[in-house]
C-alpha cells in the first residue's frame, strides 16, 4: 500500500502568498467586481438539517416569504451549495458529518448559525454530548439570535449576509485554510489524535495560495503521521496501536 | 457545397450565443411559471445569468480527473455545434450540410460527452442518473423516431430547410401539426420527456439519487451544465417548430413560436410527480407510440 | 370507578415469594420483588396474564443504598392494565439477567441501559455502543459522572464579559450561577 | 512481381508454412505482420486493374472438374479487410501478447494466417465448388482458432463445429441440386441458368443456400452459437473473427441474392399466404437481427460476450442496407461492413488488453481502470462512438446512408427498427464503458499499468481510422464503389466529405468541424471562463455525510440498467434457445434409442433385414 495516493499529501507551499486583491490587473478587478456581485445575487442553500431550526426553512422558501427573489435555492449536495445552515444544537456525532459536509463544500462558502446553541451551548449548555462553540470547529460568518428565529429573522440574517457578500467583507472561509491548524486542534481535540476527513484541505490551500501562516502546525503535523496508518485503502483503527509499537 | 471559411465563422459564433441568450429567457420562463404556480413572485430577471456567472467565477472547484473536465468540453462542444446546424430565420446555410437525422445524432453526442464525464466523477449518484437518463431516452426516443419518418414521408425530404421551404409555401395548412396532427402530439409528449420534465424526469431525482449527473459537479462544471440546459430547451423547441410549426419565417414570429412551443412542458411539469424508471418507459412505448404509430399509417395512406 | 386488580393476576402474584403488590392508581400496578424472581414473573404474566407488551425497562439509581433499580414496565391488551415490576440490583457488580428470550424488544432496553448506565446483561444478544458511538468516557447517566465537570473540561466558553455585566458583578448582583454542584463555575481560559 | 491472385495466394500460403515451421520463436508475429502487409500490398496494387473490372485468375483440372478462381470487385473488398483485421491483430499478438497473454502463440499465428488463405481461397472463388471448398476450410480454420484457450472455449468451438458442419452441408445440397440441374457450376452459367427456374426450385435453392451461409453470417434463426464462440476466443483471435469472420456468410448471401437471384425476382417472389415478397422477408429478418441480439447484449455481463452480441446485431445492417437496393442503401450495407470491421476489431483488442492486465473481463469485477490504462480507454471510447454510430466517428456514416436509403424507399417501419436497435447499442457500449473504465477503482487493481506498446498500438492506429474514415467518408467509399460496381449497381455519386441527395444531404467534413470548432469554443469557455479546479481522490465523493473508505465498495455496475430490465426482463422469452435445446435434446434420445437397439443381442438379424430392405428398394 504505496502512500502516494493516499489523499493527504502535505503539499510544500510555496513561498508566495496570493496577491491581495488591489495588486491585480484592471481587467481582473472587473472580474472579480462582477464576480462578487453574481455571487451576492445567486446563493444555493444547502438542503441539511443539522438541527431543530431547519424546519424554518420551508417557510422562508415557499410562497409566504419567497427566498427565490433574492436569488437563493436550496441544493441537495454540498459540492453545489454556498451556505451551510447550523440550525441549532450539534451533536459531536452530527458535528463529523458537518465537518465533511464544510469541507466538501467549494469556497467561497459561508456558514450561518442559527439560535445560542451554536454560540455557548444554548439550553444544552451542560450536556455531555453537544459541542458548545460552533466557531471552534468550522468558521462561521453570521449568527441569528432566536431559538429558533422565525423565517422573518433568517430573511433578515440573508440579507444581512448578502450585503456583507457584495461588499466582499465575508471572507471566513478563507480563515479556514490560513488558520487550518487551530480548527484541526479542536477537532482533534474532540475527535482524538486520528481525526482525518477525506478533503485534503492543506493541499487545497498550498494548491489554490489560499495558506497562511497558521494553516501548518503541530496538529497538521499529526494529521501527517497518522495518516500513515488510516490510508485510503482502510488499514482498520483497531491495528494502530500495535503499528505504532512496531514502527 | 462550397465551403466558405468566413461565413462558417460568423454562423458558428453568432448562432451559439444567440441560442443561450434565448435559452437564457427560457430557463427564466420556466422558474418564473413554476412561482406562479406556487404563488411566489419568483427570481429576478438576470437569475439564470447570476447562477451561471456565479458559478464560473467559484474559487475553488472539484475535479475527478481529466475525463471530467474533458467531457465538460465535449458538452459544450457538441451543444455549440447543434446550434449551429438548427435552420433559424436568416443563418441556416450550415443547416444544408446535416439533415434531421444528422441533428438527431448530434443531440446524443453531448448526452453521451456528459455520461462519460459523470461516471468519472466515480459516484454511483451519478451513475443511476447516468443509466435512467438513457434508459428514458430509449424511451422516448421510439415515438420521437416515428414522428420523424412520418415527417420524412410527409415531406418527401429530410432537409431541414427544404422541410421549411414546404411548409412555408402552402401557409397555414402547410404546417406539420395540421397536415400531421397525431404525429404533432405524438411529438409533444416525447418532447416532454426529452427535455428531462417532471413527469418523465427520473435522472435529475434530487430526493432518489442527489441530482444524479450533478451530484460531483461544482463551480464551472455545474455552471456548465446550467449552460447545457439553456441550450437544450432552446434546440428541441427549435427542432420541434420546424418540423411541426413551419419554421420562422422571421424572428418575431419564430420566437413567439418556441417560446410556446416550450411553455407547455414547462407548465405541466408543475403538476406532475415522478414516475418510476420502468413506469416512464412502459407509458412511453405504449401511448405516444400508439398515437405516433396511428399518424404514420394515416400519412402513408395519404 | 377503581377497575379491581383481576383475579388472574393476583393469582399470578400469589405465586411469586416475597412480592409486594401495590395498586395506587386506577389502570396501574406496582410490584416490588426480589431480583431473581423477575424472570419467572414476566413468563407467568405474559402466559397467563396476556401480558405481551415489555413497553420499557427503565433504570434508576440509588447512590446511597449503592443499588440500581430497574423496572419492568408490562402491558396487556385485554386486562388494559399496567404492571410495573421493581427489583433492585447491587451497583458494585451491576450484573443483572437478560429478558431477552422472554421479550425481543428487551435487547434494545438493556443494551442502551448498559451505554448509559453500565448495568451488564447476560445473555443480551448485543452490549456494543448504542448511540453515543464517538463517546469513550464512563457512563454519562451515572450520578458519580459530573456532566458540568467534563464540559468544563473538554469545551472553552465564549467570553462575554459586556460593561453592564461587569457593573452588574461589581455591585454583587449574582448574575451568573458562580457555584455549580461541584464547585465554581471556572472562569473561561 | 507483378501483382496477381497467383502472388496473393501464394503469400497466403507461404505465411502459413512459415508460421508452422518457425511459428514459436519470437519474431514469428513479425514476420506474420511483413507477410500480411505485403498480401495488403498486392491487393492495393491490383485495385486500378479491378475497378473497370478484370480480374486475374487462374484454374486447373481436377479428376475431370475445373476449379476456377478470379478476384473481382466484391471478393476484393471483403479480402481488403481481411488481411487488415489479419495485420493488426498479428501485430497485436507479435510483442508482449505472445509472450504471457497466450499459452502458445504458435497455435495463434498458425491459425491466423490458415483463416487468412481459406478467406482469400473463398473470396476469389468463381465456381461454386471452390466456393464450397473455400467455405469448408473457412469453416475448420475458424474452429482452429476458437479452441485455442481451451475450457469454455472448446465448448463453444464444437457448438459452432456443428452449426458449420450443417450449415456446409445445405451448401453442398444446393451445389449438387445445381450441377443436377444446370450442368455447370461457374457463377456466370448459374447466374444465366437461374432466370429460367421455377419459383418451386428458386425456393429451394433459397432456402438451402440462404441457410448455409446464415448460418455462417449468424442469421437470427442461428445466431446461436456466435456469441460464446467469439467471447470466448482470445483477445487478437476474437478480434479478428469478429471482424471479419461472419463477413464470409454476407459474402456469399451477396452472392446469392443479388449477383444470382437479382433483386427484382426476389420482389415477385410472393410468400403463399401472407403475399410478403422475399425481398422484404429478408429485409424483416435482417432487422430482427438487429434488434433482437442488441437487446440479448445489454443482459450481458461478460465483456466479450457483449460485443459477441453486438457482432450479430450489426451484421443485420449491412444486409439490410444492400436489400433497399438503391445506390445509397447498398453503399451504405457495404460501408458498414469496412466500418465494424475497424471498431469491433478494436473493442475486442481492448478486452484482450484488459484481461491481460486484470485476468477478467466480467463487468461485474471492474470499474476504473481509466486512471491506470487511459491509451486503452481512448481506444475503447473512439471503438464505442463507432459502434453506438454516432456523430464524429465512421459508424454514423454508413447508418446514416442506410436510413436515408430506407426512409427515400418509403420504408419507415424498417427505418424504426433499425433506429430502434441503434438506441439498445448506445445503451449497451455505455455500460461497457462506464463498467470496466469508469466509476471506483477496485483495490486489486490499484498496481496496474498500461499494456506496452505493442498492445495500445494497434488499437490507437485502430481507432484513428476509425476517427479518419468518418471525417473524411470518401476514403473509405472509393473501397466501396469497386465492391457495388462489381454487383451490378450503378456507382454513387459522392466527395470528400459525404453526398448531395435531392432528398437530404451529409458533409461529414462540415459536421464534424463544426464539432471540433465547436468543443474549441467549448474548451476556451471553460478553462478561460472558470479557476483552477484541484483533482481529489476517488474517495473524496459525495455519500450523504458517510466517510468512505475501501472496506466499503462505494460503486454501481451490477445489474446495471435496472428500471428498464425490470420492464423488459419478461420480454426475453429465450425462444430460439430453447428450440434450440429442443433440437439438441430430440438428437441425443435418438442416439440414445438406436444405440440401445444397436447393442441388443440379435444383432445380425437386424443386419440381415437391413441389407434385404436395402436391395429391395433399390432393384
Amino acid at each position: 500500500m504505496n502512500q502516494q495516493n493516499f489523499p493527504v499529501q502535505v503539499a510544500p507551499l510555496e513561498s508566495c502568498r496570493e496577491p491581495g486583491p488591489e495588486e491585480r490587473s484592471m481587467l481582473r478587478k472587473v472580474l472579480d467586481r462582477v464576480g462578487q456581485y453574481c455571487q451576492s445575487r445567486s446563493l444555493f442553500v444547502l438542503h441539511y438539517c443539522t438541527g431543530c431550526g431547519a424546519i424554518e426553512l420551508p417557510p422562508s422558501m415557499t410562497s409566504r416569504f419567497d427566498l427565490e427573489r433574492v436569488g437563493m435555492q436550496p441544493m441537495v449536495t454540498p459540492r453545489q451549495a454556498d451556505i451551510l445552515l447550523i440550525t441549532g444544537y450539534l451533536s459531536v456525532k452530527t458535528l463529523k458529518r458537518v465537518i465533511l459536509t464544510y469541507e466538501q463544500m467549494q469556497s467561497p462558502k459561508y456558514v450561518m448559525g442559527f439560535g445560542s446553541c451554536t454560540i455557548n451551548g444554548g439550553m444544552y449548555w451542560n450536556s455531555y454530548a453537544t459541542v458548545k462553540r460552533l466557531g471552534d470547529y468550522i468558521p462561521v460568518d453570521t449568527y441569528i439570535a432566536g431559538c429558533m428565529p422565525r423565517p422573518e429573522a433568517i430573511q433578515q440574517g440573508f440579507l444581512d449576509l448578502i450585503e456583507r457578500i457584495d461588499g466582499g467583507r465575508a471572507v471566513a472561509w478563507k480563515d479556514y485554510y490560513r488558520n487550518y491548524d487551530r480548527y484541526l486542534g479542536h477537532q482533534q481535540h474532540l475527535f482524538g489524535r486520528d481525526w482525518l476527513t477525506p478533503t485534503d484541505v492543506v493541499g487545497e490551500a498550498a494548491h489554490y495560495r489560499l495558506a497562511g501562516d497558521g494553516t501548518l502546525g503541530p496538529h497538521t503535523a499529526l494529521l501527517d503521521q497518522y495518516a500513515g496508518y488510516h490510508q485510503a485503502w482502510g488499514v482498520p483503527r483497531e491495528q494502530y496501536a500495535e503499528l505504532e509499537a512496531s514502527s | 457545397m462550397d465551403f466558405d471559411w468566413q461565413h462558417m465563422l460568423i454562423e458558428l459564433l453568432v448562432m451559439p450565443t444567440l441560442a443561450f441568450v434565448v435559452g437564457l429567457v427560457m430557463v427564466l420562463m420556466a422558474r418564473r411559471l413554476r412561482a406562479r404556480i406556487e404563488r411566489r413572485v419568483g427570481p429576478p430577471f438576470w437569475q439564470p445569468l447570476w447562477d451561471i456567472l456565479k458559478l464560473y467565477s467559484k474559487r475553488t472547484q472539484v475535479s475527478h480527473g481529466h475525463m471530467h473536465e474533458i467531457s465538460i468540453i465535449v458538452l459544450l462542444g457538441g451543444m455549440i455545434a447543434m446550434e449551429v446546424f438548427l435552420p433559424v430565420p436568416g443563418f441556416d446555410t450550415f443547416a444544408h450540410h446535416g439533415d434531421a437525422l444528422t441533428l438527431i445524432y448530434l443531440m446524443m453526442v453531448p448526452t453521451l460527452g456528459m455520461a462519460l464525464g459523470v461516471s468519472a466523477c466515480a459516484n454511483p449518484n451519478g451513475s443511476i442518473g447516468i443509466a435512467r437518463a438513457l434508459t428514458a431516452m430509449l424511451a422516448y426516443d421510439v415515438p420521437f423516431i416515428i414522428t420523424v419518418a412520418g415527417a420524412a414521408m410527409l415531406y418527401g425530404t429530410t432537409s431541414l430547410p427544404e422541410i421549411i421551404a414546404i411548409q412555408q409555401q402552402q401557409g397555414l395548412e402547410g404546417w406539420g401539426a395540421v397536415q400531421m396532427p397525431l404525429l404533432a402530439l405524438a411529438a409533444l409528449i416525447s418532447m416532454q420527456a426529452m427535455l428531462g420534465k417532471e413527469p418523465f424526469e427520473i435522472y435529475v431525482a434530487p430526493a432518489e439519487i442527489a441530482t444524479g449527473p450533478m451530484t460531483e459537479m461544482s463551480g464551472k462544471f455545474l455552471g456548465s451544465m446550467f449552460i447545457m440546459q439553456c441550450f437544450q430547451l432552446y434546440t428541441v423547441s427549435v427542432l420541434y417548430t420546424t418540423l411541426f410549426l413551419g419554421g420562422g419565417e422571421n424572428w418575431a414570429t419564430f420566437l413567439i413560436k418556441i417560446f410556446v412551443v416550450v411553455a407547455i412542458p414547462m407548465t405541466l411539469t408543475n403538476i406532475f410527480p415522478r414516475y418510476k424508471t420502468e413506469a416512464v418507459v412502459a407509458w412511453l412505448w405504449k401511448w405516444p407510440t400508439a398515437i405516433a404509430l396511428v399518424g404514420l399509417f394515416v400519412v402513408m395512406m395519404r | 370507578m377503581t377497575q379491581q386488580v383481576p383475579e388472574q393476576l393476583h393469582a399470578v402474584f400469589r405465586e411469586i415469594p416475597g412480592i409486594r403488590v401495590q395498586h395506587d392508581s386506577e389502570r396501574r400496578v406496582r410490584v416490588t420483588l426480589r431480583a431473581d424472581t423477575l424472570p419467572a414473573l414476566l413468563e407467568l404474566l405474559k402466559g397467563r396474564g396476556g401480558y405481551l407488551h415489555l413497553s420499557a425497562i427503565s433504570c434508576v439509581e440509588w447512590p446511597e443504598s449503592d443499588e440500581f433499580e430497574l423496572v419492568y414496565h408490562l402491558w396487556s391488551y385485554e386486562s388494559k392494565m399496567m404492571v410495573s415490576a421493581h427489583i433492585r440490583i447491587p451497583r458494585d457488580p451491576g450484573r443483572f439477567i437478560s429478558v431477552y428470550d422472554i421479550h425481543s424488544p428487551a435487547g434494545f432496553f438493556e443494551r442502551d441501559i448498559h451505554e448509559m448506565y453500565g448495568v451488564f446483561f447476560d445473555g443480551a444478544p448485543d452490549m456494543g455502543k448504542f448511540i453515543l458511538t464517538e463517546w469513550d468516557g464512563p457512563p454519562p447517566m451515572r450520578k458519580d459522572f459530573s456532566t458540568l465537570g467534563y464540559v468544563n473540561d473538554t469545551y472553552e466558553w465564549q467570553p462575554y464579559q459586556p460593561e453592564w455585566l461587569q457593573q452588574a458583578e461589581q455591585k454583587g448582583a449574582r448574575v451568573l450561577p458562580q457555584e455549580g454542584p461541584d464547585g465554581p463555575l471556572r472562569k473561561t481560559r | 512481381m507483378i501483382p496477381s491472385l497467383d502472388l496473393l495466394l501464394a503469400l497466403a500460403f507461404g505465411n502459413l508454412g512459415l508460421m508452422l515451421l518457425a511459428g514459436r520463436n519470437p519474431t514469428a508475429g513479425l514476420l506474420s505482420m511483413i507477410l500480411y502487409a505485403l498480401q495488403g500490398w498486392v491487393l492495393v496494387m491490383l485495385m486500378p486493374a479491378l475497378a473497370e473490372g478484370a480480374a486475374s485468375g487462374l484454374a486447373f483440372q481436377v479428376f475431370g472438374w475445373s476449379l476456377s478462381w478470379e478476384l473481382n470487385g466484391l471478393g476484393w473488398f471483403f479480402a481488403i479487410i481481411t488481411v487488415g483485421a489479419a495485420f493488426f491483430s498479428a501485430w497485436f499478438a507479435a510483442g508482449a501478447w505472445g509472450v504471457q497473454g497466450t499459452r502458445s502463440p504458435w497455435a495463434f499465428h498458425v491459425t491466423l494466417a490458415a483463416n487468412v488463405a481459406a478467406m482469400l481461397l473463398l473470396l476469389a472463388s468463381r465456381d461454386l465448388l471452390t466456393l464450397f471448398i473455400g467455405w469448408e476450410l473457412v469453416t475448420w480454420a475458424g474452429y482452429a482458432m476458437m479452441i485455442q484457450s481451451g475450457g469454455p472455449a472448446t465448448r463453444a468451438a464444437y457448438k459452432y463445429l456443428i452449426y458449420g458442419v450443417a450449415g456446409g452441408l445445405a451448401v453442398l445440397a444446393a451445389v449438387v441440386l445445381i450441377q443436377v440441374q444446370a450442368g455447370g457450376l461457374g457463377f456466370a452459367a448459374v447466374a444465366a441458368w437461374m432466370p429460367g427456374i421455377s419459383t418451386g426450385m428458386l425456393w429451394a435453392l433459397m432456402l438451402l443456400l440462404g441457410v448455409g451461409f446464415g448460418i455462417k453470417m449468424a442469421f437470427l434463426p442461428f445466431h446461436r452459437w456466435q456469441a460464446e464462440a467469439y467471447g470466448e476466443s482470445p483477445g487478437p483471435a476474437a478480434a479478428f473473427l469478429g471482424a471479419i469472420s461472419s463477413r464470409m456468410g454476407l459474402f456469399g448471401l451477396l452472392i446469392l441474392l443479388v449477383h444470382f437471384i437479382g433483386l427484382a425476382r426476389l420482389d415477385e417472389l410472393l410468400l403463399p399466404l401472407i403475399g410478403l415478397d422475399a425481398r422484404i422477408l429478408w429485409m424483416w429478418l435482417s432487422a430482427l437481427t438487429i434488434i433482437i441480439p442488441t437487446f440479448i447484449a445489454l443482459k450481458q455481463n461478460d465483456a466479450r460476450m457483449l460485443l459477441a452480441w453486438h457482432g450479430i446485431g450489426q451484421g443485420g445492417y449491412m444486409l439490410l442496407g444492400v436489400l433497399v437496393g438503391s445506390e445509397l442503401g447498398v453503399a451504405g450495407g457495404l460501408l458498414h461492413v469496412f466500418n465494424y470491421a475497424t471498431y469491433q476489431a478494436v473493442l475486442f483488442l481492448v478486452m484482450g488488453a484488459v484481461v491481460y492486465r486484470t485476468g477478467t473481463a466480467h463487468l461485474d469485477r471492474l470499474g476504473g481502470l481509466i486512471t491506470r490504462m487511459p491509451l486503452s480507454y481512448v481506444a475503447m471510447l473512439f471503438a464505442i462512438i463507432g459502434l453506438a454510430g454516432l456523430p464524429p466517428m465512421n459508424g454514423f456514416v454508413s447508418k446514416w446512408m442506410v436510413y436515408k436509403a430506407l426512409l427515400d424507399e418509403g420504408l419507415p417501419l424498417l427505418f424504426v427498427a433499425a433506429v430502434i436497435g441503434t438506441l439498445g447499442t448506445i445503451l449497451s457500449v455505455f455500460k461497457l464503458i462506464h463498467n470496466v473504465f469508469l466509476g471506483q477503482l477496485r483495490v486489486e487493481h490499484e498496481q496496474i499499468r498500461e499494456v506496452p506498446f505493442s498492445m495500445w498500438g494497434p488499437m490507437i492506429a485502430l481507432s484513428l481510422i476509425v476517427f479518419i474514415t468518418g471525417y473524411m467518408p470518401g476514403l473509405a467509399l472509393d473501397l466501396v464503389m469497386v465492391a457495388q460496381t462489381s454487383l451490378g449497381f450503378a456507382a454513387l455519386d459522392y466527395h470528400l466529405g459525404g453526398f448531395v441527395t435531392d432528398t437530404g444531404n451529409l458533409n461529414m467534413l462540415a459536421v464534424v468541424s463544426v464539432l471540433l470548432l465547436g468543443m474549441g469554443i467549448g474548451a476556451g469557455i471553460f478553462l478561460l471562463g472558470g479557476n483552477k479546479s484541484k483533482r481529489v481522490h476517488q474517495l473524496d465523493n459525495y455519500a450523504g455525510g458517510h466517510f468512505l473508505t475501501t472496506e466499503v465498495r462505494y460503486h454501481y455496475s451490477h445489474h446495471f440498467y435496472a428500471g428498464l430490465l425490470r420492464l423488459i426482463g419478461p420480454w426475453y422469452i429465450t425462444l430460439i434457445k430453447r428450440l434450440e435445446g429442443g433440437i439438441a435434446a430430440l438428437t441425443d434420445t435418438l442416439a440414445a434409442g438406436s444405440d440401445g437397439l444397436y447393442r441388443t443381442a440379435y444383432t445380425p438379424i437386424l443386419m440381415l433385414a437391413a441389407t434385404v430392405l436395402g436391395l429391395a428398394l433399390v432393384l
